[in-house]
């Protein structure tokens, strides 16, 4: 485990091509490190997160990402993820091909990866369209009851990245709030970055918590405030103007590019 | 009373199908307004349940999306989404899955994905189909809120995201899933059922001052009506100023 | 949830034939529990347990067990289990059907179990003899690698028995220390009855702690020091003699018999 | 100094081939006292894992069951058994697995559940697999620590609880194993090693004062002897006292 900046962190562990999973559920969108990913250019990467949101839509607009696999998408509460849209519909900026699961589907997939499974299971594609149109999803037959299940492959990133509230010195990694796939999601990656919002002495344990070990992390970068506009529980609320102003900015492309362009130049 | 607005009537219409002591599986949105509302009418009893891990949610201000702290903070446990996918909603301990849904079709199944077009560059790309793979294949029945239009109750839908009845009943039973499937699909204009023979989703109520024909119209497929089709009551004072109250405090 | 006595809930839930699984993991033993199911008799049981120390030699010594299904039998720390081993290689005090995995090969098993999943899959049982020698392991191929897999069936228990540190009045359970494999089997069970130490009026939520909502457990009894000997974290410490105590008393089954009386007077 | 026991030799030959820095996945007995000796002379940063989901446990007294408070109150986390189970064991996480046998044979599979007879209605019932088979699939490397006997150390086990070489180099390849099999077993009189070729385990030191005859005579197979054979430095004054003192204090 190293300390970085998230600049040195980006580049050190993101290479044009990765699969990268910048994960967390509704809290702690790992938006800095995604600004970073922007910032510096990074080319043709498989983009996995379960439930993507503005930092993917900005990801996607931005031309990194020439796959995407994901559950969900959409701007919460609100709706569309106007550059994804603008991507699957349109091939702008590129074109950007798709592999479509289930919420659970990409939670176990993480989970088979971190365990050294190659696949998991599951019975709730049974009957949906997600399987004939992905090669990632096969039909097998339980061998003690002859029914029919889903099998999906692992999912091991090159590149986990997360957001969480704090680190120890040691590199020891502490977040709490909504416990998405954050946890399987870098367990399963081959390398993991973790932003966060500050390094303290020791971690006081809290309940419902998570640990990840420093022997899991790969880099930590302070980046306070990384999160933002997403709720980051003890430290900042949700910014739910952020949001709308999102929706309405990324509407338009030539909006998008203005704020692009701001990004990059450093804001 | 006149006053009340369709999506009001959706609403009430909705919760008063949610019986007292059942747990729900809601998305935000109308789904979780009528849970609220049937828990501050005939169902204070009703289990809130939200994939952010919130287990027995008691928001007192509707939330704005499933992360939101009226829910988080409410919960009488908070578990891990994780947890909540496998060991709550795929293991089939929900009674009920309210969700919403943008495409539904003849036989109940649900689209979130797409709309129009191929698979691939199609022309409207949706959300997508979340954890609605799930309730559809495991809660014990799922209920589904959307606007009525012939473009969204469609012969057959352009992707199953969330498993209906397929082409017909028996087919829930030959995969063997656990859950009943869409056994309501509440609208602006009334209520559908499945068939028990068929499966097909047939008119099961209008709300007040709808018409039988009004539904037939505003319905992508020949839709069929029970001979002994209901007209829902208006929604009450009470049920009205809850809902009210509730959307002006949020 | 209801509140009974142990004596209650055993009658109430468990039946000859059943499957049972009492776990716990080095802590918090349900060992009142399984005594009163020795006390009432009860028969024909298919025992679970991942790792099975001494309340599983008592049970299987008094006759309760036709099957056992376990990935380890040990007094922690000492050796043997006497009447484990008199069962298996002499049929005492009957035939004694054994179905052995390996602690992960368990733990994903309820896991399956829980997740409404007909089986498990893991890497770990290739080359090892114990696939050929239980019918509850098949050999699949992983149909995205082309590896070989074995495929466990799902487990879920008839009843699964725990005990807990405390529960609250509305039947919600804590437990902390060694997590075993307690909240899986819990939540893959048909029927769950939770010993406790005390009820309280609301469980002060710490670090590591597991809380089984109410709806997974159907009944609740108070048993102050019902997993004596063995450690329950913020109640009482291990009892190493009794362990010690064990080991020489079952060694005799004559020994045992007298033990068994008492047990079954009441004690 | 010859005033040291082989069961301390054991001990002490076990603590030196683990490295620092290096993960190890511990069974109580021998193998926790070698890794606690390890820490406390050349393997300071060491780091032990417990299947009772301890990680970086610093015992000061040598525990006496993996759930000993002298391991879970100085763990720097406690995880579940299933996480230790499936992402740190079953994932190849753990440089090390340090584990004790009832029986080993030739090519280094384990076996810890029968002695004898058939399976069923067996001669001698031991404890059974435990986590060694996870160990044995995916630990980087295994080291196994046992008394020396002609029955322990056998041809051919009678039951493989832990893969070692199966029936020699290239099967472990075969079945894709990730962990890299037993490659020491360290004995009350010296250690084996799998030969680069074959796999099948050979002598490779014996421990001071032993003789190689004494070991062959020992193994219940014909034991290879290899051509550069070691003889271990005897326990040192530190070593012995830092042991001693850890076995006294518990």
């Amino acid at each position: 485990m190293k300390f970085m900046s998230v600049a040195e962190g980006v580049e050190f562990l993101v290479s044009d091509g990765d699969t990268v999973a910048l994960e967390g559920f509704v809290d702690l969108l790992p938006m800095a490190a995604g600004h970073e990913i922007i910032r510096q250019g990074k080319r043709d990467l498989t983009l996995v997160r379960m439930s993507i949101d503005l930092v993917y839509d900005q990801l996607i607009g931005a031309g990194c990402a020439s796959t995407l696999v994901f559950a969900w998408g959409g701007n919460p509460g609100l709706g569309t993820l106007h550059r994804f849209r603008d991507a699957v519909e349109n091939d702008w900026p590129g074109a950007l091909e798709i592999e479509e699961h289930s919420d659970a589907g990409m939670v176990n997939r993480y989970s088979a990866g971190a365990s050294g499974s190659p696949f998991a299971i599951l019975r709730s594609y049974l009957g949906t369209d997600l399987p004939s149109q992905s090669t990632s999803a096969k039909f097998m037959t339980c061998p003690f009851t002859g029914v029919e299940v889903v099998a999906l492959p692992a999912l091991n990133p090159d590149v986990t990245v997360l957001h969480a509230q704090r680190a120890d010195r040691a590199g020891n990694v502490q977040f709490w709030g909504v416990r998405g796939a954050q946890r399987e999601a870098a367990l399963a990656a081959r390398r993991t970055l973790v932003t966060v919002e500050e390094v303290v002495d020791r971690l006081e344990r809290m309940p419902g918590d998570v640990v990840l070990p420093s022997w899991a992390v790969d880099v930590v970068a302070v980046s306070a405030g990384g999160a933002a506009p997403s709720h980051v529980p003890g430290y900042y609320e949700r910014d739910g103007g952020a949001y709308t102003e999102w929706g309405r900015l990324s509407r338009d492309r030539a909006a998008f590019g203005a704020w692009l362009t701001e990004l990059k130049a450093g804001r | 009373m006149n006053d009340y607005r369709p999506d009001e009537m959706m609403v009430v219409a909705a919760a008063r199908l949610l019986d007292d002591h059942s747990s729900c599986y809601l998305g935000i949105g109308p789904a979780t307004e009528a849970a609220m509302l049937a828990q501050r009418t005939h169902a204070p009893n009703l289990r809130l349940f939200y994939e952010s891990g919130c287990i027995d949610a008691a928001p007192t201000t509707i939330p704005g999306s499933i992360g939101d702290p009226s829910l988080l903070a409410t919960a009488d446990v908070v578990v891990s989404v994780p947890f909540m996918l496998n060991y709550l909603v795929s293991a089939g301990r929900i009674d009920v899955g309210a969700i919403g849904a943008a495409q539904i079709d003849k036989f109940g199944n649900i689209n979130s994905s797409i709309i129009g077009g191929g698979y691939r560059r199609t022309t409207v790309r949706l959300a997508g189909p979340a954890s609605h793979p799930e309730v559809g294949y495991a809660c014990g029945r799922v209920h589904v809120l959307m606007r009525h239009s012939p473009r969204s109750f469609v012969e057959k839908v352009d992707f199953v995201t969330c498993f209906g009845y397929g082409s017909g009943r028996g087919e829930r039973e030959r995969w063997g899933m656990t859950g009943g499937g869409p056994t309501a699909v509440v609208t602006d204009l009334g209520l559908l059922r499945p068939d028990l023979a068929t499966a097909e989703l047939t008119l099961a109520a209008v709300h007040p001052g709808v018409e039988v024909d009004d539904v037939v119209a505003a319905t992508g497929w020949d839709l069929r009506v029970r001979p002994d089709v209901g007209v829902f009551a208006a929604p009450t004072e009470a049920e009205l100023t809850i809902l009210r109250r509730l959307r002006r405090e949020t």
